[in-house]
């Protein structure tokens, strides 16, 4: 189908993208004041120490080599090591991984959850009650950081109710489901204020449409029309919002995981910024471009299936 | 939709309540939670007590710090000689077995020994320098060779970092290996390392006092928010949290479920001046800061009244602490009279806050009030703490809050670090005194106890009144556990007892 | 859309409900912010240790924080630093995404490209890094705050304005102007992006929101603005600590920022309704 | 008709519209080929009409003609300044002497400005009057197409369709233009309205002298307005001529089938009983030879071997097909208006 | 005359803006025999299209009100049906087509499943059975290889097509009436041609009625056996075509017939109606018409002139009808 043919072609575009990502990064992450070095030494830091360290992770080569250095590690698959852990970055990342997935995948869907059905009622009920409650619901949701929201959460769930464990990831897979529940929720709970809002007005929008319109005067149930008419195509630029901006959810991730200490890459990359472990910090961020990049692809990929009258 | 919605919500609350009760943790295994996951399992390579606390329950060393943090105890080392003139000492190592089952010979203490003085991964290099030669006359005698005489070289055998590893296990791994999955001799081993999640230990049936260890493992766990760390130990998720935050004392120990331990620690928080920036280095203008600071208030308002205010850069209940050192009052007026003398009117002092640490910026804002009281202009300058860390290196700052824990019983050390104008111009404060120098260096090679405790005494003395830095406060380590758990103890160094430790 | 059906839609145009009642919400904080010396009964930073964490009581009516500061006092004086940042951490992103959006979707090509992948870096890159990264370099306050909204703020404003050009380029009256032999400069941004604009002045309203919760969480890792000012993502993040002894520190100034999020959704709501766009 | 030079004169122009590629891997190249060698000239004062189905590039040509589209090939000249140039001095002479008047009288007019405003604009720019004279122009340029100049304070969505295609016209006049091209600018507009403007600019032509290029797709209204008429299909003009000659006598099938196809307000005629059947293909995808050979009624096999046919010429009157004039036969209404 | 097949008599839509309340739909009465079609004439504004949107209870928006009057199917008042009995009527007696195809299919679904969803929604009946449904009703509006081009996406289709999808979509359902919006404005002239063609023959096969909206009197004139003008939302006049264009009596009906150009005029100026039509929140008092009317008499701008019938079946709303005189535009010019 050549509708699809992006899909060849499209993976190409991700070359400049991190490329790019990879310049700032290595600019940006070694303009922070703060020696990784001195960090690890502490206290104990002589100049003979210090110049050790350096030497070992090749801080003291100029930046434009170190650069070189790291794209030439990257062809081989390689992306240095952790100054903080002493290991290989990508073998740390891996290990990450996992968690802030589960994570990212739940809260969306989580969100969409509790987007449906809150657009649906706003739409439906437009500038009624019901309206305005789901519009209290979901700014309420927006304005409270998630780093108070989750603490609520785990106070109301499971301190006093136990229906939740705390923190932490968990071993088995029912365990991970039943440990990502309450983070999904936070992060599902902002998001979603900001999709409730634009599927509200989709829907709004199609609810008005000619074709809606047409399948009334079809005599099809306001139920049918909604169903099969309705939903389906305002969905398409709400779940484009979500790939637009699946960058910033990654991102927002990283409170998250810190209030609910799961061991995914939100906290291995703050943890790393804060030591200064460049390579970290550097393979993490290529990491982020790249899932971002990803979605975006699969986003893509999703509308033109949706909608067929789109062609990339 | 309402009604689907409604039945998915119920679902997921059915499917929660079932699950809830499986995660209950296997009955003698311990779980503690804390702020941070370990970053290393190679001794030589941190400097970080996230570490080391863990290290002394999985490697263990040649002499132990006691339970007071007084005194030094036998550890692998069953017996020790030291020769007349201070310089040689031959260490008799016991009967024991790392965790693969191979004996600890005198081969593999030099190995660490020689490793953590001359490998270029070690942090620790200069700490060991003095070591000289080491002998080992047969498999169970080590004799050590230093080069000068050194009263604290006892206690710096204690330190973690000069854990014993297997040699054979370390050249055969590799360090990346063995950091992340060490064979070594302490009552438990790593079972597992989930980094950033947690460290999965097991008790060590080759411990030679495998015998007094009671539980079957310990995990520990990363849980950086302070408060879901707290919420995880009130409801039984986990059975201990260490880093207690202060203002969450009094309501834990309402918890009748829990307990609450202050445990005596060395820690001390002070104000580190810049001597360089000029007026502090007029030793008035110092002093006049000292009395503009009101240090109860301080204990009061940040630490809930759990600390205690400080009047000596050697810890509480620490080797050779002098009780009775000059306290400086609150006194804003004097404090007043002191700058007029010395001249110094508009004092505008530059703070450098730790940006998120807690206890760091509440001081701040104390202090910020305080000093404006004594007519000094604080303005508070926050980031992040690694840039923090380099710009006291640099001495980009007037004053900063810092704290110290000692790693080794003795009080060289620190003294060291803090007096004896050492590489890091005495903790960053740029505190010059030759005499006090002097006397540091003398004091490490006394090897008489009461002189050196006399020698101390007078360093403490005249530290405060140089005042090389402000001393604020001394705090307990405050950790939390179930009830459930008993013998929960962590000594003035750090160190926890989990071979004592019983989960009911 | 035809003459006629936006000649109807004129007709059934009035100032909707949304939009009024978030003005009013936006009013109230103006008046707040403005009156603060009058209307707040404490100094801000006024601490009396013995009233520390005081429960609300009529004395301090949402209470005391750790220092014995007055909660009501505090949040009263925090709306003039958070309005400055709910504004000027929108308006430089506005104004460089409206620019950038502008002059990719009209001149197309190379241009536009260029500006593409520039938006997929900014996109794909961790916004917490760059956060974290520009204060720890410019060092933490305000400016490097609204410099790190503005690079990476601007990527949805050039997003929105960009396809809103890429469609009234092609109108009848960019074509008209050209034909009449107007610069570039002037189709652009006299005819085309007043035209383009609605649609992010009402992203606006919603990203001013976005942008004081990145101001919290940005204060909750540890880099926010000086201590002693007050601000509401500080104070909620400070408060935290607190939260299960004392849990009026955080929650008055959460409802502060819902509150206000809830006058921006409406304002933006309305401001759509008002002039026909969808957010 | 003079034998003026011609104001503006194309020779074989093409112009085709880059779409993504075809191909597995998107590195065909493809096109919209909406100009597919038009050659046409048109004499100072004269009216053309330009009729065709949608899709016929007859849009196309007219922003190609005023160098608002870069043609791909070929050549246009405007009163000796070549449009096809692309240099800047002479594109701005086009600029400055011609105008375009759009079909979505809204549309054309920017919804921020005020109809004196939008006017003003183009005199400010232009430099045609002084400054404090340009009130005065304004409303001199209104009352020429009709309007109140006191609506001069209104936006675009406060005037009716009919008022803002006026606005449109004296916008377009405010240029002091040699030539106007017309883009559909009465399809939008209600049937009582539209007669307003056809007679608007019979009135302008009359006065001013204006060259008119008039798009449209309704052919009646063309029949009123025009000197001559260029039927196009697909990118080519198939036949073109005196209108007269061309409504009571086409030579072309297409235009015959066009002609037939309009509904009469007269109940005696009934619907065609055999409308043309089919629609215009896709530009991507041009047909062989003759492109209307798919719906040609007339068609022979080699219309869809042979190369397109070029326009051939007879008394003044070009047609591109092979069938000889009068081989078709005569529209019904040719044949009423005979009649009559 | 047999009962009308339906009858509309006084149906009137409001409208509230800040001016307050505007009927744009006043009073309009007209009637359908079956298998009639029944040419709405009028230029924007003139209430066409909302007349039918109201009698099918479609009206777009929040701000306009519940149509009020009467309507009659085979004699039964359905305006007081409940929603879900009315929508009975929808789609089943009355089928919708549009002038904008494009907008009014949805988008994101082949056409067969639209026309078969319809097909079992009012039908039921198997899958299969709606899809052979679906084949044949595409045949029937002319669409070639209906199986395959069922299983197209509307943008996929030309705009001709489209609009044969349109009305097999609404004769999915078998209505006795087909209500077309403008079926053929968007559409090329021979396009056009083809799909008046069409619903004429689908007229004569089924016996179906049309209400047909159009502002093109040249369409009606051929497609239509009876016209209903309409201007400021009020009939105007109301006849069977031969008569209504061939005597005009209302000076609006002529004076459109006057500015439409016709194929056979050639250049003379056009006769047109002067002024612009009213737009909704400024209607005249009195015959809506008055401001642009030549046969203006002092009355006009007072009361609002009843219809009054000059033959059984033409009735017109003036107080200065046009006479005999005015002729055949076409023929004016000539």
């Amino acid at each position: 189908m050549h509708r699809y043919r992006f899909v060849l072609y499209r993976p190409l575009q991700l070359l400049p993208v991190l490329f790019g990502i990879s310049i700032i990064t290595f600019v940006l992450v070694r303009s922070i004041p703060g020696d990784p070095a001195r960090i690890l030494l502490g206290t104990r830091a002589t100049p003979a120490a210090l110049e050790r360290i350096r030497e070992q992770f090749g801080l003291n080569d100029p930046l434009w080599m170190q650069y070189l250095y790291f794209l030439k590690n990257l062809f081989n698959g390689e992306m240095g090591r952790s100054i903080l852990y002493k290991v290989d970055v990508i073998g740390l990342i891996f290990e990450r991984l996992e968690p802030t997935i589960v994570l990212v995948f739940g809260s969306v869907l989580v969100a969409l959850a509790i987007t449906i059905p809150l657009a649906t009622i706003a739409a439906r009920n437009r500038g009624g009650f019901l309206d305005q409650a789901v519009r209290v619901i979901s700014t309420g949701g927006l304005g409270m950081p998630a780093f108070w929201l989750g603490i609520m959460l785990i106070i109301l769930f499971s301190v006093r109710l136990d229906l939740f464990p705390v923190s932490g990831y968990g071993q088995t897979f029912l365990e991970k489901l039943h440990h990502m529940v309450l983070p999904c929720v936070t992060i599902a709970l902002s998001l979603s204020a900001v999709l409730t809002r634009s599927l509200r007005a989709s829907l709004l929008a199609e609810m008005q449409s000619d074709a809606a319109m047409a399948a009334r005067a079809r005599g099809l149930p306001e139920n049918v029309v909604f169903r099969r008419h309705v939903l389906p195509n305002s969905l398409i630029p709400t779940l484009n919002l979500l790939a637009v901006n699946i960058g910033w959810l990654i991102s927002g991730t990283v409170v998250v995981e810190s209030v609910f200490a799961i061991p995914g890459m939100g906290q291995l990359l703050i943890r790393a910024i804060f030591t200064r472990d460049y390579m970290v910090v550097q393979g993490v961020a290529m990491l982020f471009a790249v899932a971002s990049v990803l979605v975006n692809f699969l986003a893509d990929i999703m509308t033109v299936t949706l909608d067929p009258r789109v062609k990339l | 939709m309402n009604r689907r919605f409604l039945k998915l919500a119920g679902a997921t609350a059915l499917a929660a309540l079932t699950l809830s009760t499986s995660i209950a943790e296997a009955a003698g295994i311990l779980t503690i939670g804390r702020r941070e996951d370990s970053s290393t399992f190679d001794p030589i390579a941190t400097a970080q007590n996230i570490d080391f606390w863990v290290f002394m329950n999985v490697y263990d060393v040649l002499v132990r710090v006691d339970k007071t943090g007084t005194k030094l105890e036998p550890g692998l080392a069953e017996s020790w000689d030291i020769s007349e003139d201070g310089l040689t000492y031959t260490m008799n190592l016991r009967d024991a077995n790392f965790s693969d089952g191979s004996p600890i010979t005198a081969e593999d203490v030099i190995y660490s020994l020689t490793r953590i003085r001359d490998s270029d991964r070690s942090l620790w290099s200069d700490s060991y320098k003095i070591i000289e030669n080491m002998e080992a006359p047969d498999d169970k005698t080590v004799v050590i060779t230093l080069s000068t005489q050194s009263a604290p070289f006892l206690s710096t055998l204690a330190m973690p970092g000069a854990s014993i590893i297997s040699k054979k296990g370390m050249e055969e791994m590799g360090a990346e290996d063995y950091a992340s999955n060490p064979i070594a001799s302490g009552a438990f081993t790593v079972k597992d390392w989930i980094r950033g999640d947690r460290v999965i230990l097991e008790k060590n049936p080759e411990f030679w006092q495998a015998d007094r260890v009671q539980l079957d493992g310990v995990e520990w766990i990363s849980i950086p928010d302070d408060n879901t760390r707290m919420l995880n130990v009130q409801a039984g998720q986990i059975d201990a949290a260490i880093f207690v935050p202060f203002s969450r004392v009094q309501q834990l120990q309402a918890d009748p479920e829990l307990t609450v331990h202050l445990e005596p620690s060395t820690r001390e928080d002070s104000l580190l001046i810049n001597h360089d920036h000029e007026p502090l280095g007029k030793k008035e203008v110092r002093q006049a800061i000292d009395f503009a600071i009101n240090k109860q208030e301080v204990v009061d308002a940040v630490t809930f009244g759990i600390g205690e205010v400080a009047n000596s850069y050697v810890p509480k209940g620490a080797l050779y602490y002098y009780a009775d050192n000059l306290r400086r009052p609150h006194d804003p007026e004097k404090a007043k009279e002191l700058l007029e003398e010395a001249g110094v009117s508009d004092l505008e002092l530059n703070y450098l806050v730790k940006a998120g640490d807690e206890v760091d910026e509440q001081i701040a804002v104390l202090l910020q009030r305080q000093l404006s009281e004594a007519g000094i202009t604080v303005n508070i300058e926050k980031v992040d703490a690694s840039q923090q860390w380099d710009m006291l290196v640099d001495g980009q700052y007037d004053i900063a809050a810092a704290y110290w824990t000692n790693d080794i019983l003795d009080p060289d050390q620190k003294t060291t670090f803090v007096l004896g104008n050492d590489a890091n111009m005495n903790y960053m404060t740029r505190y010059d005194s030759p005499e006090v120098a002097q006397m540091v260096a003398d004091a490490r090679v006394e090897m008489d106890d009461s002189k050196r405790e006399e020698m101390y005494v007078e360093l403490q003395k005249q530290a405060k009144e140089d005042v090389n830095w402000i001393d604020l406060y001394y705090s307990p380590y405050i950790n939390v556990s179930r009830k459930n758990v008993e013998n929960f103890y962590q000594n003035p160094l750090g160190r926890f007892f989990l071979e004592d430790t019983v989960k009911n | 859309m035809s003459a006629r059906r936006r000649g109807l839609r004129r007709l059934t145009g009035h100032v909707p409900q949304p939009l009024m009642i978030g003005a009013g919400i936006l009013i109230f904080f103006i008046v707040l912010a403005v009156g603060a010396p009058v209307i707040a009964p404490y100094d801000p930073i006024y601490q009396d240790i013995s009233a520390r964490l005081a429960p609300p009581s009529l004395v301090h009516p949402f209470g005391t924080d750790n220092f014995g500061r007055d909660i009501l006092s505090r949040v009263i004086w925090s709306t003039r630093i958070d309005l400055q940042i709910a504004f000027l951490g929108v308006i430089f992103p506005f104004i460089i995404g409206t620019a950038a959006g502008t002059i990719a979707g009209y001149f197309g090509g190379l241009t536009d490209t260029l500006f593409m992948r520039l938006i997929d870096i900014v996109l794909a890159f961790p916004f917490l890094v760059l956060m974290l990264a520009i204060i720890a370099i410019l060092g933490p306050g305000l400016a490097s705050f609204y410099i790190a909204m503005a690079l990476v703020g601007w990527v949805s404003y050039a997003r929105l304005v960009r396809a809103q050009i890429l469609v009234l380029k092609q109108s009848d009256f960019a074509m008209a102007a050209k034909s009449l032999g107007f610069s570039h400069w002037r189709i652009m941004f006299r005819h085309l992006l007043p035209n383009a604009l609605i649609g992010s002045i009402v992203f606006a309203m919603s990203d001013a929101v976005l942008v004081l919760l990145n101001g919290a969480a940005i204060s909750y890792l540890g880099l926010g603005v000086q201590p002693p000012t007050a601000e509401w993502g500080i104070m909620v993040a400070e408060g935290q600590a607190f939260i299960s002894i004392a849990w009026w520190i955080a929650t008055f100034p959460g409802l502060a920022i819902v509150l206000l999020a809830f006058g921006f959704s409406l304002l933006a709501d309305g401001l759509g309704e008002k002039l026909g766009v969808r957010p | 008709m003079s034998q003026a030079p011609p104001l503006i004169e194309t020779d074989d122009v093409v112009l085709h519209f880059p779409v993504s590629g075809g191909g597995a891997l998107g590195l065909t190249r493809r096109a919209v080929k909406a100009l597919n060698g038009v050659s046409l000239s048109v004499r100072p004062g004269e009216t053309i009409g330009l009729v065709g189905e949608s899709g016929s590039g007859k849009s196309t040509l007219g922003r190609a003609l005023l160098g608002l589209e870069t043609v791909t090939g070929g050549h246009i000249v405007f009163d000796r300044a070549a449009v096809t140039g692309g240099k800047r001095q002479e594109l701005s002479k086009i600029r400055r002497e011609t105008a375009m008047v759009f079909q979505d009288p809204l549309n054309a007019l920017n919804p921020r400005l005020t109809a004196g405003e939008a006017i003003a604009e183009v005199l400010r720019v232009h430099k045609k009057v002084p400054k404090d004279k340009i009130t005065d122009r304004v409303a001199e340029l209104l009352q020429m197409v009709g309007l109140d100049p006191a609506l001069s304070a209104r936006r675009p969505q406060a005037l009716s369709g009919g008022q803002c295609q006026r606005v449109g016209i004296a916008r377009a006049l405010a240029v002091e233009p040699k030539l106007i091209v017309a883009d559909e600018c009465v399809a939008a507009l209600d049937v009582s309205i539209q007669g307003q403007i056809i007679n608007l600019f019979l009135d302008l032509k009359e006065k001013m002298n204006l060259t008119l290029i008039f798009i449209a797709h309704d052919l009646a209204i063309v029949r009123r307005l025009c000197d001559r008429v260029a039927v196009m299909y697909l990118g080519r003009i198939v036949e073109e001529g005196p209108t007269e000659a061309v409504f009571s006598a086409p030579r072309h099938p297409y235009t015959a089938a066009l002609i037939e196809s309009i509904p009469e307000i007269d109940p005696t005629v009934s619907l065609p009983d055999a409308p043309m059947q089919g629609e215009p293909p896709s530009p991507l995808n041009l047909p062989s030879g003759c492109s209307f050979h798919p719906r040609c009624p007339y068609a022979e096999p080699q219309c869809s071997r042979d190369p397109p046919p070029t326009l051939r010429r007879r008394d003044d009157h070009g047609w591109a097909c092979i069938l000889d004039p009068g081989q078709l036969p005569r529209p019904q209404t040719a044949t009423r208006l005979q009649n009559a | 005359m047999s009962t009308p097949l339906l009858k509309v008599d006084g149906l009137t839509v409001e409208t509230k803006t800040e001016t307050g309340t505007h009927r744009i739909v006043d009073g309009v009465s007209f009637e359908l025999q079956k298998g009639e079609i029944l040419g709405l004439v009028g230029e924007s504004g003139s209430g066409k299209t909302m007349a039918c949107r109201a009698l099918l209870r479609l009206l777009p928006s929040s701000r306009l009100s519940i149509p009020k009057g009467s309507v009659r199917l085979d004699g039964k008042e359905v305006m007081d049906l409940p929603e879900d009995q009315f929508r009975a009527i929808r789609g089943k007696r009355i089928g919708m087509i549009f002038q904008n195809p494009a907008s009014h299919l949805d988008p994101v679904m082949r056409i067969g499943d639209q026309i078969a969803e319809s097909v079992r929604f009012h039908h039921g009946g198997s899958k299969r059975a709606a899809e052979e449904r679906t084949i044949e009703l595409l045949q029937q509006v002319g669409i070639p290889d209906p199986k395959e081009r069922s299983r197209a996406f509307p943008h996929e289709f030309s705009g001709g097509m489209r609009q044969r999808a349109m009305i097999a979509l609404a004769l999915a359902c078998d209505p006795d009436i087909l209500i077309a919006d403008e079926p053929t404005t968007a559409l090329d002239v021979t396009v056009q041609a083809q799909i008046l063609r069409l619903l004429k023959e689908l007229r004569d096969a089924r016996g179906l009625s049309i209400i047909f909206i159009t502002h093109d009197l040249g369409v009606v004139a051929q497609l239509c056996d009876s016209i209903c003008v309409l201007y400021g939302g009020r009939v105007c006049e109301h006849g069977p075509k031969e008569r209504l264009l061939a005597a005009p009596r209302h000076p609006y009906t002529a004076g459109l017939m006057g500015c439409q150009p016709a194929i056979g005029a050639t250049g003379e100026r056009l006769r047109t109606i002067p002024g612009y039509p009213p737009t909704v929140d400024a209607m005249p008092t009195g015959c809506r018409f008055h401001p642009r009317c030549s046969n203006e008499v002092a009355e006009c701008s007072r009361r609002q002139p009843p219809l009054e019938a000059y033959e059984p079946d033409h009735v017109a709303a003036c107080y200065n009808p046009v006479g005999e005189a005015a002729a055949l535009p076409a023929k004016e010019s000539a």
